[in-house]
C-alpha cells in the first residue's frame, strides 16, 4: 500500500509518510492493547474461581506485608505479595475484577436504560415535556453525586446495592441528555417525517426508527463508563462507603492500602494498576468505536 | 433576557426545595440520632425524652414541615452532637472550603482552556498527544491515591511542601494541583473538541481570509463561540470540584465543608449534613444560574431573545 | 560562657528529673482509713531551684475529636485542663488529686475531704470545697457520662456539707469503697467562674487547675493547651509550653506529618507498621496500664440468640483462638495473652482466674461437636459487628473461627450505627446474639463498667444472672478498698465461668514519637495517655 | 496580468496515504476578468482556490510545488506573515455557505471593520465611514443600522452580501468566489450575480469564479477552465466553450445543464463516478467515463494542447 505512493518530493512529505507508518501501528495498537486488556479482565472475572490461586478473604497472619516475587523476601506462593493481614494480592485482584466490572456493568445498564428512555422522550416529543426533562437532567448533571450518595450510602447501610444505586441516581442524566440530542436530529430527518405520514405512532418511532440510531452514540458511550464507575466506586471506598468486607473491590483494595504505601506499595498498587488499565482501555476503545461508527460524535 | 432569567431562577428554587426534601427524607430513613446521642445507661424511656426534645417524636411530615419552615427563616437548625448552631459550623468551614476551590476552579478553568485551545490550534502535533496523555492520566486513577502520592512524593521524599495543614501558601500547592489535576481533564478535552469543530467552520477561514493574525483568529473569534458549549460543562464540572474537595480535604487536613460532611454523616449529625448539602445545592444552583446568564452574554442570539 | 552557664542548668533539671521519678507515691497503709497524698505536701522544688520555663510546642494528630466540648461530663479526652477530685496511683490505688487527704467514717458511711490549701485555678480563683460540691453535683445529674449514675441520689447517696473552705463531707446510705473510681472521673470546675459567666461560656474558655490550661480550640481543626505553671504540683508541669493537637482523620496524611516533622506523637493500631516506623529511628513509648481486646456476646442468654445461646460454642471460640499467634503477629509481640473486657492483669480485681484459654484446636471442635453444631441449628451463622477501623482485625480472628468450622459473619458498622448497637434498651429485630468487638484502652477502675457488661442491670445485655449479680452487690457494698478489691475479685471469677465476655490479649498501649524533639517521658506515663504527654521532656542540646 | 498559477500541485496527507487533491494545474487571471473554474464537487476546485489563499487545513495540506505569482510576487515561497498582509488586501474570498461564514458571535460592523482594520491604516473616527462605504459598495440598505446587527439578525442573502463585504473591504486586486451562490435561491442568486460585475466594474477587482453550475459560468465568466480529478482538462473563453467544447468531459457537462428553450424534459448526466483521488488511473482520468476513449487513453495521459491564443484542452482525441 504504501509502496504504491509516489516519492517524496519535499522534506514534509517525507515527515509524513513517516508518520502515516508509525500512526497506523499506534491506531492497531489503540485498538487491539485495550481490547485484549478488557476481555482479559472479564476473563478474570468470570472464572475467577479457577484462575485464583488462593482464597481470595483467607488472612494467613504468619504470611502478612510479604513483597511480590521479584522483590528480596518475596515468596513463589505469591505473585503479587500479600496483604496487611496475609490475603493474597494476586487472589483478590482477580476476585476484584468480579466485584468492579460488575458493579461497573450494571451502573451502566441501569443508568444506560434510564437515560436512553427519558432521551428519546423528550427528544421526540419535545415540547414542554422535553423542557421539564431537561432541567432535571441539568440539575443532576451539576449536583455532586458523591453527596447523594454518601446520604443514600449511610441510609441504607454499605453494600454492593448501595454502590450501584448511588452511582445510578444521577448517573443516568449523562446518556439523557446525549440521546436527546441525537434523538431530536434524528426526529426532524426525512425518515421519521415519512414514518409519521405513513401513520406510525409515537412508540413505533421511537422504538423502531429514532433507538437503532442512537445505539452507535449510545455504545461509545457506555464503553467510556466502564472505567469511570470503576473509578467513582473507588471513590466510595476511600470514604468507606464502598463494597463491604471482606469482598475484594479494586477500589477498596487501592484505599486499604493506602496507608501502607510508603512501605508495602503493593497492596494499593497493583490494583491501582488494574483500575488505570482498564479505564484506559475504556477510553481507547470508546474512541476506537467512536472513530469506526461515527466521527461526527468527537464531543463525548 | 429579564423574564428568562426570572424563569431560571424560579426553576432553582423549585430544584432547590426538591433537593432539600430528599436530603431529609434519605435522612430520616437511615437511623435514629437519639440512640447515638443516648448514654449506654439510659432507659427506653429517657431515650423517648431526648427524642422529644428534638422534635424527633413527630412525624416526618410535621417535621419536614417544621424544617421547611425553619429554612425559609434562614434557621439551620442545631448540631445534635454538639448543640451548637449549624450555621456557625457552616461558617467556620465554608470559607475555608472556599479559599480551596476558588483557585482550584480558576486554575483548572484557565489551564483546560489555554491547553484545549492549544492543543485543538496545533492538532495532531507533539504538543496535542502530551496534552491528550495527561487528559487521560488525570481520568485513569483514583483521587486519593494520586493525592496520597503527591504527599509521599512532595511532603516525604523531597520535602519541598508541607503535608498537612494551611497556614502558608505553600499549603495550597498540594491540595489544589490535585483537585486540578481531576477536574481539568475532562474540560480540557471539551475545549479541544469545541475548538476543532469551531477552527472547521466556515468563519474562521474567513477570519483568515481577511489576513488577521492567527491569535486574533484563535483568541477573538474562535474562542468566543467554543466558549459556549464549555459554558454548559462548567457546571458539571462543579461536583466533580465538590467531590474532589471531599476527597482532598480529607486527605490534607483541610478543615472545610468537605470534611465537615464525611465527619456528620458518620455521626448522623443531620442537621449539619442537611446544612452542608443545602449550603452545596445553593452554590451549585447560584453557579449554574449565573452560567445561565454568561450565555446571554456570550451568544447574542439569546440576548436579544425576547421570550 | 554560654556552655558554662548551661552546666547547672543541666544539674538542675537532672535533680528534677530524679526526684519526680523517685516520687512514685507510696501505698496507703492497709489498716488506717486516712488516705493522703504524697507528692503534694512539700514544696521541696520550690524557691530558689525554680523549675525552667516550660518553652516549646509538642505537636500531636487524632482521628478524631469526638464530642466537640470541654465540659468534663460529657467526655474526657483532655480533661487534662481540670483536676480530678482523686487519681489512680501505679498500684492502682487511689491518691487525692485536689484532696491532700480524706477520712472515711467507721461505719463506711461519710467521706470527709480535705482539699489542698494554697490550690488555685488559672484565672487565680483558689480552689474551695464550694467548687468541689458544685462539680460532684453537676457531674452526677450528667446525662451522658457513664459514670455519673453511680454519683447519682437515686443510687446510693443522702447529702453534702461544705464544712470550710478546704473541707468537704459526702454522706452515703451504705458503704461503697468503690466510689473513689467516680471520684477519680469527677473534674473540679470553678463554681464561681461558672455562675459569672454561664454553663456555654465557661465551656467555651473553661477554666480548670489541672497540669494544662486551656489556651484555644478551633472546633474540627485544632486544640491548643499552654502548661500551667502555678499547676500545684511544680515538678508536674509540662515541660513544653503548648500542646498542640491536630484533628487529622486521614492515617496517610498522620503518618506523613510524623515523617516529615510536622507532629511529634504518632498513635498506630498495626503495630506492624508501628514497627516499621520504628525501624526508621522513632522510639517508642508505652503509656498507661495494657488495653484490652474482646468479644461481648449480647443477649445470649435468650434462645433467640442462636449458636452463641450454646456456652460452648461460646467456649469453642475462646478455645480455637491462637493467643500467642496473634500477640507474635499482629502485634509484633506488644502485647499477652488475655483481656477481657476491662481487665488486663494487675487491674482492680484480676486474678488468674481470668487467664485466657489455652488455644485448643481439639478441645474446641469437641465442643462444637458436642453442640451438635451446625445441625442443632436453625440459623447456624454467627454474626459479629466492628467499627471499620477494627476490619482487619476482625478478618483475621474470624478465620480462627472458620477453621474450626464455625460460620461466622462480619458486620462492618460506621461508628454511630457501632455504638446504637451496643446493646442498651430492648433487643433491636436483629440484633440478638450478635458479638460485638471491644477494644479497650487503658483504664484504671472497671467496677462500674463491669456492671455494665456482666449484671442483669447493666446496659450490654450480655448476662442476665443472679448469682452474678448478687456478687457484684458484694463489691459495691464495701467500706474498704482493699475488700472491694477482694469482693471484685470473687465476681470476676465467677462471671468469667459464664463466657459471655471472651478475651483475646492484652496489648501494649503505645505510641511513636520524634526523637529529635522529645528525648523520653518521666512521671505518670502509667497513668494514661495524657499525663504521658505531660511528663514529655525536652531533647536538650 | 494579476494572477499567474504554474503547475500547481496540492495535496493531502492524510492517514490512508497521500491525496493529490490540485494535480499540476496552470491558468491566469488578467486584470477585470472573471475566470471560472468549473467541475464536480471533489475535482479540487476549491482546493485550488484554498491553495492561493495558502489556507489549506493544516498540517495535512500541503502544496507540493508549482508557482502561484500575484502582482509579481510568488505566493508559494511568502512567509506566513507576508502571506497574511497580502490575504484581505491584495487578495480575497468568498466562501459559499452564508449562514455559516459569519461568526455569531460578533457585530456586522465588527467583523467588516476589522477587516478594515487589519489593511488600512485609518484612524479609528473612519473606519465606520468606510465599513459603511463598503457595506454600500455591496448594496446592503440602511449600512449604518446594519453595522450593529448581529448575523443572525440577517436573511441568507444579506448575510452573503456582508461576506462578499467583507471580502472587499480592502478593494483587493482578486476575489476569489467559492460557489458563492449555491445557497441562494434563484431570485437572489441573479441580483448577487449582477452585483458582482457591478463591483468588477467600479473596483477592477479579477475574479475566479469556482462553481459546479455552467449556468452561472455563462451569465459571469469571462473564461472558464474545467477540472476534472484535480487537472484543468480544457480552457477557453466563455462563448467558445458553450459554442464548441473539445473535451468530452466538458461536452457532457453543457448537455447536462438544463436549458429552458429545449423541449426534451431529460436531463444529460454523464455515467459513473469520478475516480478516487487516492487511486488515480493510469492514463486518462476521464477514461473510464469516457464514451469516445481509444486505446491510448488508458495508457497514457493527456498532454495539454494549444489549440489557439486563450484555448487549450488535454484530449487524445484533440490533436
Amino acid at each position: 500500500m504504501l509502496s504504491t505512493l509516489p516519492t517524496a518530493k519535499t522534506k514534509t512529505k517525507k515527515q509524513y509518510r513517516g508518520v502515516t507508518r508509525v500512526t497506523r501501528v499506534i491506531q492497531k495498537l489503540a485498538f487491539w492493547v485495550p481490547l485484549i486488556i478488557m476481555i482479559a479482565m472479564i476473563i478474570l472475572a468470570i472464572f475467577a474461581n479457577f484462575i485464583a490461586p488462593h482464597d481470595p478473604n483467607l488472612p494467613k497472619i504468619t504470611d502478612r506485608y510479604t513483597p511480590p516475587v521479584f522483590m528480596e523476601g518475596g515468596k513463589s506462593e505469591y505473585l503479587l505479595g500479600t496483604d496487611q493481614i496475609g490475603r493474597d494480592i494476586l487472589s483478590r485482584l482477580i476476585y476484584g475484577a468480579r466485584v468492579s466490572l460488575s458493579v461497573s456493568l450494571l451502573v451502566i445498564l441501569i443508568t444506560a436504560a434510564i437515560g436512553t428512555m427519558l432521551g428519546i422522550a423528550a427528544g421526540y416529543s419535545g415540547g414542554r415535556a422535553d423542557a421539564i426533562i431537561m432541567r432535571v437532567v441539568d440539575m443532576a448533571l451539576s449536583f455532586p453525586g458523591l453527596l447523594l450518595a454518601m446520604l443514600l450510602a449511610v441510609a441504607i447501610g454499605p453494600g454492593f446495592t448501595t454502590v450501584v444505586l448511588a452511582l445510578s441516581i444521577l448517573g443516568w442524566a449523562g446518556y439523557a441528555r446525549m440521546i436527546r440530542g441525537e434523538a431530536l436530529r434524528i426526529s426532524q430527518s426525512d425518515f421519521v417525517a415519512q414514518a409519521r405520514v405513513n401513520g406510525a405512532s409515537g412508540w413505533r418511532i421511537m422504538t423502531r426508527h429514532i433507538f437503532p440510531n442512537i445505539i452507535n452514540s449510545l455504545i461509545v458511550l457506555m464503553t467510556l463508563q466502564v472505567g469511570m464507575m470503576i473509578l467513582a466506586e473507588a471513590g466510595l471506598s476511600y470514604l468507606g462507603l464502598g463494597i463491604t468486607v471482606p469482598t475484594p473491590s479494586w477500589g477498596a483494595m487501592v484505599s486499604d492500602g493506602r496507608a501502607n504505601l510508603d512501605n508495602a506499595w503493593w497492596i494499593s498498587l497493583f490494583p491501582g494498576v488494574c483500575i488505570g488499565l482498564v479505564v484506559l482501555s475504556g477510553n481507547f476503545l470508546g474512541d476506537w468505536i467512536r472513530d469506526k461508527l461515527d466521527p461526527r460524535l468527537r464531543q463525548l | 433576557m429579564v423574564r428568562f432569567i426570572i424563569i431560571r431562577l424560579l426553576q432553582c428554587i423549585v430544584a432547590f426545595f426538591g433537593i432539600l426534601i430528599i436530603t431529609f427524607l434519605l435522612l430520616r430513613v437511615s437511623g435514629d440520632p437519639a440512640a447515638l446521642l443516648a448514654s449506654p445507661n439510659f432507659s427506653p424511656e429517657q431515650v423517648q425524652a431526648i427524642r422529644v426534645e428534638l422534635g424527633l417524636d413527630k412525624s416526618w411530615g410535621e417535621q419536614l414541615g417544621i424544617y421547611l419552615n425553619q429554612v425559609a427563616h434562614g434557621n439551620l437548625g442545631e448540631s445534635l452532637l454538639q448543640k451548637k448552631p449549624v450555621i456557625t459550623k457552616i461558617g467556620d468551614a465554608l470559607p475555608n472550603t472556599l479559599k480551596l476551590m476558588v483557585p482550584s476552579f480558576v486554575l483548572a478553568m484557565i489551564l483546560a482552556f489555554i491547553l484545549g485551545v492549544l492543543a485543538a490550534t496545533y492538532r495532531d502535533s507533539w504538543w496535542d498527544n502530551i496534552v491528550k496523555f495527561l487528559a487521560v492520566l488525570g481520568q485513569a486513577l483514583p483521587g486519593f491515591w494520586v493525592a496520597i502520592m503527591a504527599v509521599l512524593i512532595f511532603s516525604v521524599q523531597l520535602q519541598w511542601l508541607p503535608v498537612a495543614g494551611m497556614d502558608t501558601p505553600a499549603n495550597y500547592i498540594l491540595p489544589v494541583s490535585t483537585i486540578v489535576f481531576f477536574t481539568m481533564p475532562g474540560m480540557m478535552r471539551l475545549v479541544r473538541s469545541t475548538m476543532l469543530d469551531v477552527l472547521d467552520s466556515e468563519y474562521i477561514k474567513m477570519a483568515r481570509i481577511k489576513g488577521l493574525p492567527e491569535r486574533t483568529v484563535i483568541w477573538k473569534h474562535a474562542l468566543r463561540n467554543a466558549l459556549i458549549s464549555p459554558l454548559t460543562i462548567i457546571g458539571m464540572l462543579l461536583p466533580g470540584v465538590v467531590t474532589g474537595a471531599v476527597i482532598t480535604e480529607q486527605i490534607f487536613n483541610w478543615p472545610g465543608m468537605g470534611r465537615l460532611l464525611v465527619e456528620a454523616t458518620f455521626a448522623r449529625d443531620f442537621p449539619v449534613v442537611q446544612a452542608v448539602v443545602i449550603i452545596t445545592a445553593i452554590l451549585v444552583l447560584g453557579i449554574n444560574l449565573l452560567i445561565d446568564i454568561s450565555y446571554a452574554w456570550v451568544d447574542p442570539q439569546i440576548r436579544f431573545q425576547r421570550t | 560562657m554560654k556552655k558554662w552557664f548551661l552546666v547547672p542548668l543541666f544539674l538542675i533539671l537532672a535533680t528534677i528529673m530524679v526526684f519526680t521519678g523517685c516520687s512514685t507515691p507510696v501505698a496507703t497503709t492497709t489498716t488506717s482509713t486516712t488516705h493522703t497524698t504524697t507528692t503534694t505536701t512539700t514544696t521541696t522544688t520550690s524557691t530558689s531551684t525554680t523549675v525552667a520555663a516550660p518553652y516549646g510546642t509538642l505537636t500531636d494528630v487524632a482521628a478524631s475529636f469526638g464530642y466537640d466540648t470541654w465540659d468534663p461530663s460529657l467526655v474526657t479526652s483532655w480533661a487534662q485542663i481540670y483536676q480530678p477530685i482523686m487519681r489512680t496511683t501505679q498500684t492502682q490505688a487511689f491518691e487525692g488529686d485536689v484532696l491532700s487527704s480524706w477520712d472515711i467514717s467507721a461505719d463506711g458511711n461519710t467521706w470527709t475531704f480535705h482539699l489542698l490549701p494554697n490550690n488555685k485555678f488559672t484565672n487565680g480563683d483558689p480552689v474551695t470545697a464550694a467548687d468541689v460540691k458544685f462539680s460532684i453535683e453537676r457531674f452526677a445529674a450528667s446525662t451522658r457520662s457513664p459514670w455519673a449514675p453511680y454519683l447519682r441520689a437515686s443510687y446510693n447517696f443522702v447529702s453534702m456539707t461544705v464544712v470550710d473552705t478546704l473541707t468537704l463531707t459526702y454522706v452515703t446510705a451504705h458503704p461503697e469503697a468503690t466510689l473513689m473510681a467516680c471520684f477519680g472521673a469527677t473534674y473540679v470546675l470553678d463554681k464561681t467562674e461558672f455562675d459569672k459567666v454561664g454553663e456555654a461560656a465557661y465551656f467555651k474558655n473553661p477554666v480548670g487547675s489541672g497540669p494544662w490550661k486551656f489556651s484555644d480550640y478551633v472546633a474540627g481543626t485544632s486544640i491548643k493547651l499552654e502548661a500551667n505553671t502555678g499547676y500545684c504540683r511544680p515538678a508536674e508541669v509540662p515541660k513544653f509550653k503548648y500542646y498542640v493537637q491536630l484533628l487529622v482523620p486521614e492515617l496517610a496524611t498522620r503518618i506523613s506529618m510524623f515523617k516529615t516533622g510536622q507532629c511529634d506523637i504518632l498513635g498506630l493500631d498495626d503495630y506492624a507498621r508501628m514497627k516499621s516506623l520504628q525501624d526508621l529511628g522513632m522510639p517508642i513509648q508505652q503509656y498507661g496500664i495494657n488495653g484490652t481486646d474482646s468479644f461481648a456476646f449480647q443477649w445470649s442468654w435468650l434462645p433467640e440468640a442462636g449458636a452463641v445461646h450454646d456456652i460452648r460454642i461460646r467456649q469453642a471460640m475462646s478455645y480455637a483462638l491462637n493467643r500467642q499467634e496473634i500477640c507474635d503477629t499482629w502485634y509484633s509481640g506488644y502485647a499477652i495473652p488475655g483481656g477481657r473486657f476491662f481487665e488486663p492483669q494487675g487491674i482492680f480485681g484480676y486474678s488468674d482466674a481470668l487467664a485466657a484459654d489455652p488455644y485448643d484446636v481439639v478441645k474446641a471442635k469437641q465442643l462444637i461437636a458436642d453442640a451438635n453444631y451446625p445441625a442443632a441449628f436453625s440459623n447456624p451463622t454467627i454474626t459479629i459487628f466492628c467499627q471499620s477501623s477494627d476490619q482487619d482485625r476482625m478478618l483475621y480472628y474470624m478465620s480462627y473461627w472458620q477453621a474450626v468450622g464455625l460460620q461466622v459473619k462480619l458486620l462492618v458498622k460506621d461508628t454511630a450505627t457501632y455504638w446504637s448497637y451496643l446493646g442498651f434498651g430492648p433487643p433491636q429485630t436483629d440484633n440478638k446474639g450478635w458479638i460485638w468487638f471491644w477494644k479497650s484502652w487503658s483504664y484504671p477502675n472497671s467496677v462500674y463498667h463491669s456492671a455494665n457488661m456482666y449484671t442483669s442491670k447493666g446496659v450490654h445485655k450480655t448476662t442476665n444472672d443472679a448469682h452474678a449479680d448478687e456478687l457484684y452487690a458484694a463489691v459495691v457494698h464495701q467500706s474498704s478498698y482493699q475488700a472491694a478489691w477482694d469482693a471484685m475479685t470473687i465476681f470476676q471469677a465467677y462471671v468469667a465461668t459464664l463466657y459471655t465476655n471472651i478475651g483475646v490479649v492484652e496489648y501494649k498501649a503505645l505510641f511513636l514519637y520524634n526523637p529529635t524533639t522529645i528525648s523520653s517521658f518521666t512521671g505518670r506515663s502509667f497513668s494514661d495517655y495524657a499525663s504521658c504527654l505531660q511528663g514529655a521532656n525536652h531533647v536538650t542540646h | 496580468m494579476v494572477l499567474q498559477v504554474e503547475d500547481l500541485h496540492t495535496s493531502f496527507f492524510t492517514k490512508m496515504g497521500e491525496v493529490k487533491a490540485v494535480d499540476g494545474i496552470s491558468f491566469h487571471v488578467r486584470e477585470r476578468e472573471t475566470f471560472g473554474i468549473v467541475g464536480e464537487s471533489g475535482c479540487g476546485k476549491s482546493v485550488t482556490g484554498l491553495s492561493i489563499m495558502r489556507l489549506l487545513p493544516e498540517p495535512s495540506g500541503q502544496i507540493v510545488s508549482g508557482k502561484i505569482i500575484l502582482e509579481g510576487k510568488n505566493l508559494v515561497e511568502l512567509s506566513k506573515k507576508h502571506m497574511r498582509a497580502y490575504r484581505g488586501k491584495v487578495v480575497s474570498m468568498i466562501l459559499q455557505d452564508p449562514m455559516t461564514s459569519l461568526n455569531p458571535v460578533y457585530t456586522i460592523g465588527d467583523q467588516v471593520g476589522e477587516a478594515v482594520r487589519m489593511h488600512q491604516d485609518l484612524p479609528e473616527n473612519m473606519v465606520e465611514a468606510e465599513v459603511i462605504d463598503v457595506l454600500r459598495l455591496l448594496r446592503i440598505p440602511a449600512p449604518e443600522v446594519r453595522l450593529k446587527e448581529y448575523p443572525f439578525q440577517l436573511s441568507g442573502g444579506m448575510k452573503q452580501r456582508v461576506v462578499g463585504a467583507i471580502a472587499m473591504s480592502c478593494r483587493p486586486r482578486l476575489l476569489i468566489a467559492d460557489e458563492p451562490t449555491t445557497a441562494l435561491d434563484a431570485t437572489i442568486q441573479a441580483q448577487y450575480i449582477a452585483l458582482f460585475e457591478d463591483i468588477q466594474e467600479k473596483t477592477n477587482v479579477a475574479i475566479i469564479f469556482i462553481t459546479h453550475d455552467f449556468g452561472v459560468v455563462a451569465r459571469i465568466c469571462d473564461r472558464v477552465g474545467v477540472m476534472y480529478a484535480g487537472k484543468i482538462i480544457e480552457t477557453a473563453p466563455t462563448r467558445d466553450i458553450f459554442k464548441n467544447p473539445k473535451h468530452p468531459y466538458t461536452i457532457a457537462l453543457i448537455k447536462s445543464v438544463p436549458q429552458l428553450d429545449k423541449k426534451d424534459d431529460r436531463l444529460f448526466s454523464i455515467e459513473g463516478q469520478p475516480p478516487s483521488m487516492m487511486n488515480l488511473p493510469k492514463g486518462c482520468r476521464f477514461c473510464p467515463r469516457c464514451h469516445v476513449a481509444l486505446d491510448i487513453c488508458k495508457e497514457q495521459e493527456p498532454p495539454e494542447v494549444k489549440i489557439s491564443e486563450n484555448r487549450s484542452v488535454s484530449c487524445w482525441r484533440v490533436k
